[in-house]
């Protein structure tokens, strides 16, 4: 079934088909929503209601992980942290949850062939990117991108199998040396650009995870002049649909007096460009 | 056959008794997404200044128990970007338009109120007198009845647009307060804007918003707002439009009863941005079941 | 080795920064079920009056989004069942008692004062002038500067214990009436009181309190208590007693950090009778796991 | 094991180990909870966390439908009709829920042998009666007790079976004359007090279900001059313990000015003689 090219963002009623968790503490949740499953494309995230009560009071947003178009299915793949998240991860399947979706501008995937395709994962961030690998191979094949993720330890690198069944390259860093490269996984990042010298000006990347991992992929991407660099951002999110204005970040902007305007990671991102970031 | 769901509040003729809380809805573009903003009694946009205004810094909201707290700021494009880009958007929607305006000082309030005088689709302004989250004039006026008379008073002489004034919380008596806006010239009154607090985190011993301390809405407020959409609606003639933590039809029957004549779905929005339009529902249906030809039998008939 | 959770409000001494909210803890003999009552650092006890006040009519308390209203109306027995049948009773623990005061007019106040001043276990007196559900007295006095200072004046004549002064939330500038408290002698400051708020049967269209209003407490009211109590403490150079809404060891950092000296649990105490020692005991382990010798070490240190 | 005779009152994590419908709408609750079930006697009852969130925010009462003390079970009997109850109803077996009881005052059992018990039960009344029931049996014998079930149609009379396998005599009464006795179950009452002319002053009552009915059950019993007439009173509690003086109850106070007081639902009852209630 092809997909549906006009955006279906609404308010959704989606049956809960599978819960599992994935790692310690991580969690994939697969969702029927077909409106959803045949719209979203990669970067864009979804609003879950995690409570029926007035407490928590917000819904929660969370990156799509992967689409399933023809099953009329999603799946989210999320860490427990807080209150949330818990009450999300307590659903069993069967249950239905009230989803606000797709949401959000996700990656813009390039229009030359023959790119080199560079994914930087951290922790969660794996979630919109595992997303994005689909996306990728089916627009570009498989052999052109390579992925690079990152975590704390072994357990810490999310979806690696499910990246390596995609068929694309990929390889792990982790702070603590347990596996793969030992380091952060920027130190990784500057090590393959640099495998790639003369070619930069060829190489996009797409990034990730914790914001102080993508100011660095965004200072190196800046510094190695790669052809272009798209960051995922998160702040604190009240309605996730842009009407409250609360969920902004600075972007450089220099039509205004002060170089940069607030633009909402909700609605004029979660993806932006990491040259247009002010990074703080 | 069929309650009559209209309502009047000054001049603004209402299909039904429902807005939505300026700052909770943008300027309706993104809420098109999800139905036909016709639908709505009214629609009440975003605070507007003269000039654009950057608002706060972040994080600019924090969750709390049934509630939020933000600090916005009153980030919004200015004058020029309402009338030019937001106005003939929402003027394809059989819909009255209400404006929120804000300003430093009373200077500004008055020239945003006479420049949107004539604006086709604008059908009422309502004065932000109450707004917690700028330093200076705002809620600086509101919170003095002699303040606000005299952002009204300002107002109204440039204007004949349908004029409401929308209250803080954040005061000891805010009858005396409503009182001078309707003395000054004001058709009706909104309230509640939001409360002030603050949220903290305790491990990094850190405020959770840069701007220290924001406005709380949300369920957790209603209590309050309904206490006082009581106690202002019984004490002018003027229509109240009332808000503050409505979330579902009954909560709105709650303001009703009170004395509101419109209510504003606010933080709702967030939630569930179908909330206006399954209130209007519930409200019409609320009115069948219990026998009541219109919304203005009920206004004000709590016991 | 272990850190030092005592606090010092006036001239009482508290082993740990943890007293109850008036109204929440009746007399402390039902709550002796649950706990030894000498874990507390204060025990505050109910609104008492120089007469027995029968309170208000039923239904006087409602359940609202993470709060609730109530309308008691400070039921209580009087000052001579609280001499000669509460006191002995309280006695058996080592814990100081503070002592809500109320009354319908400024003699009632120093009366009842007066006749504490030298009772043995009492520590201190909280003035509440901040009540919203009589109708003479109280909140009339704790909403301006000058009837708070009259009301402190005239209680501080009449007696040598701690005084402290329980302001409203229901003000718009509590920071000039905390001031005036202080000027008028008081030694302390507690809050907030409840906010007035009112709920309603939409069905029935009738108030869900016989008393119309009442006043909101739990968690919803948090993020305004913690404002308050902010902007309080960094104002006034004596301790304050923070409370509103603080049901864990996480939502007492919170007010401590935000200048408290010492913190309340108030609706807490419903929800969960080991409320109070809970937190007592979150409070020790979260200054043992940040490296803090004691409770001083925080006060007021947010950024 | 005999049952511990002083007060266990406290706060528990008790486990639910059933939770089944009886009948529309109407749903049985069995938690252990040792404490509570060897030191509860009839009528007392406990406060249940619905939620562990903050929205509810006040536990739930509920009168003790039996206990077993060599168990360590209690059950709760209960109607569905609001948020709480809707939250309790779908705890499942095998979750912990926060308890705090036993709490209240309960029924005072008599102390006259060859005294006559009737039990006046109106819907989910019938819970503390079916509790009462057991102890009044183990107390007197089952012989000496009538129980009087009302409800609107047959299916919203409870316990009728559990009661009649108590041994003890069962009359029912339904509104719409669908079963039973047709008419209120006070017009029963009336009836059966009537049969036993002269023998009033051996008569004892005890009665919860809905206001109007205990205030007719109270009516009655004045007029026909029974020994004595208990009733089970319910009011909005906050604290259920005692502390807050939310839940008062007009009682009547001779040495008082006005002739009466208030009284705490909570603690100095849910049972008081309706003698002493001031009806409303
Ligand atoms: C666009 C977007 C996509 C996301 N995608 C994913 C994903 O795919 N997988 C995943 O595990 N997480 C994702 N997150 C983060 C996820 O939303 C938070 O982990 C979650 O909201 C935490 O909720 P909580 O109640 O468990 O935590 P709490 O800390 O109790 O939440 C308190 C409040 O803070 C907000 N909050 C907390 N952490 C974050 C955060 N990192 N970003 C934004 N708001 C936050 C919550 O929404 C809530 O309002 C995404 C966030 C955004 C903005
Ligand atoms: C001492 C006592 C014993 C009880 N025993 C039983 C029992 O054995 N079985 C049973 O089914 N019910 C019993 N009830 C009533 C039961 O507590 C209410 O049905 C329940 O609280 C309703 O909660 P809700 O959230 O579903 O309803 P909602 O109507 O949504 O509750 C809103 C608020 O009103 C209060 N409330 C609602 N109805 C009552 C009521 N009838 N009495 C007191 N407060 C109420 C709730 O506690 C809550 O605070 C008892 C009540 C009391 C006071
Ligand atoms: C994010 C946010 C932004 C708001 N911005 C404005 C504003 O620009 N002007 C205004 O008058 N009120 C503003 N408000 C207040 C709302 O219009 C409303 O008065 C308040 O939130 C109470 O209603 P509620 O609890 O239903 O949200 C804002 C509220 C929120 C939550
Ligand atoms: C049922 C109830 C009764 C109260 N009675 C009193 C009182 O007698 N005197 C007083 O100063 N405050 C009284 N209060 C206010 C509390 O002491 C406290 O200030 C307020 O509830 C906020 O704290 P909380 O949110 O932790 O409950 C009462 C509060 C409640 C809920
Ligand atoms: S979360 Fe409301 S604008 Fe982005
Ligand atoms: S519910 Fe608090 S005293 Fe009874």
């Amino acid at each position: 079934m092809p997909k549906i090219p006009y955006s279906m963002k609404g308010i959704y009623d989606c049956e809960l088909i599978e819960q599992s968790e994935v790692s310690e503490g991580v969690w994939l949740a697969r969702l029927m929503g077909p409106q959803i499953a045949r719209s979203v494309t990669a970067g864009q995230f979804v609003n879950v209601q995690v409570s029926k009560c007035t407490d928590p009071l917000l819904r929660r947003p969370f990156s799509v992980h992967a689409a399933y178009p023809d099953e009329g299915a999603f799946s989210l793949l999320y860490v427990v942290i807080g209150r949330g998240t818990r009450l999300f991860q307590r659903i069993c399947a069967g249950e239905k949850i009230s989803v606000v979706g797709p949401l959000g501008t996700g990656f813009d995937l390039g229009d030359q062939p023959h790119t080199e395709h560079i994914v930087v994962a951290g922790g969660c961030g794996a979630a919109p990117l595992h997303f994005l690998c689909d996306a990728l191979c089916e627009k570009w094949g498989c052999e052109h991108i390579t992925v690079l993720a990152g975590g704390r330890s072994k357990e810490a690198v999310l979806c690696e199998d499910e990246f390596r069944s995609h068929g694309v390259d990929i390889e792990v860093a982790t702070d603590d040396a347990s596996y793969g490269y030992g380091g952060f996984v920027t130190g990784l990042l500057s090590e393959v650009i640099g495998q790639r010298k003369g070619n930069e000006s060829n190489i996009r990347i797409y990034s990730c995870g914790p914001h102080a991992m993508m100011r660095e992929v965004a200072r190196i991407c800046h510094e190695s002049k790669v052809a272009n660099c798209q960051v995922s951002l998160e702040n604190n999110m009240a309605c996730g649909i842009g009407v409250c204005t609360g969920c902004v970040q600075k972007i450089k902007a220099p039509h205004t007096q002060q170089g940069w305007e607030y633009k909402r990671v909700c609605k004029d991102g979660p993806v932006f460009n990491a040259e247009d970031v002010i990074w703080e | 056959m069929g309650v009559d769901l209209s309502v009047e509040v000054g001049r603004i003729r209402m299909k039904n008794p429902v807005t939505v809380g300026s700052g909770t809805f943008g300027f309706g573009r993104e809420m098109a997404d999800f139905y036909d903003l016709s639908q709505l009694g009214a629609i009440t946009v975003k605070g507007t200044s003269l000039e654009p205004w950057q608002g706060n810094d972040y994080p600019r909201t924090v969750e709390t128990p049934s509630g939020m707290l933000n600090a916005i700021g009153l980030q919004n494009d200015g004058i020029d970007s309402l009338i030019n880009e937001k106005m003939p958007f929402l003027r394809q929607y059989d819909v009255p338009v209400i404006v929120n305006v804000v300003g430093h000082s009373l200077e500004e309030y008055i020239e945003v109120a006479s420049r949107l005088d004539k604006v086709e689709g604008i059908a009422g302004l309502e004065i932000n007198v109450s707004c917690p989250n700028v330093k200076e004039g705002c809620m600086v006026f509101g919170t003095t009845p002699q303040g606000t008379a005299e952002v009204v008073r300002g107002v109204r002489a440039a204007t004949g647009l349908t004029l409401i004034t929308k209250l803080s919380p954040n005061v000891t008596d805010i009858v005396s307060i409503a009182q001078a806006a309707v003395d000054a010239g004001s058709d009706a009154l909104s309230l509640i804007n939001t409360l002030m607090g603050t949220a903290i985190d305790p491990w990094a011993r850190k405020f959770r918003l840069a701007n220290v301390t924001g406005g709380l809405s949300g369920p957790a407020v209603k209590p309050v707002a309904l206490r006082m959409v009581y106690e202002v609606a019984r004490s002018v003639d003027v229509p109240v439009i009332g808000m503050g933590g409505i979330m579902t039809a009954g909560d709105a029957i709650e303001f009703i009863v009170a004395g509101a004549s419109a209510i504003a779905v606010g933080t709702a929005n967030f939630v569930n941005p179908m909330a206006a339009v399954e209130i209007i529902d519930g409200i019409e249906e609320y009115l069948t079941k219990m026998g009541f030809a219109s919304v203005d039998d009920i206004v004000g008939t709590v016991s």
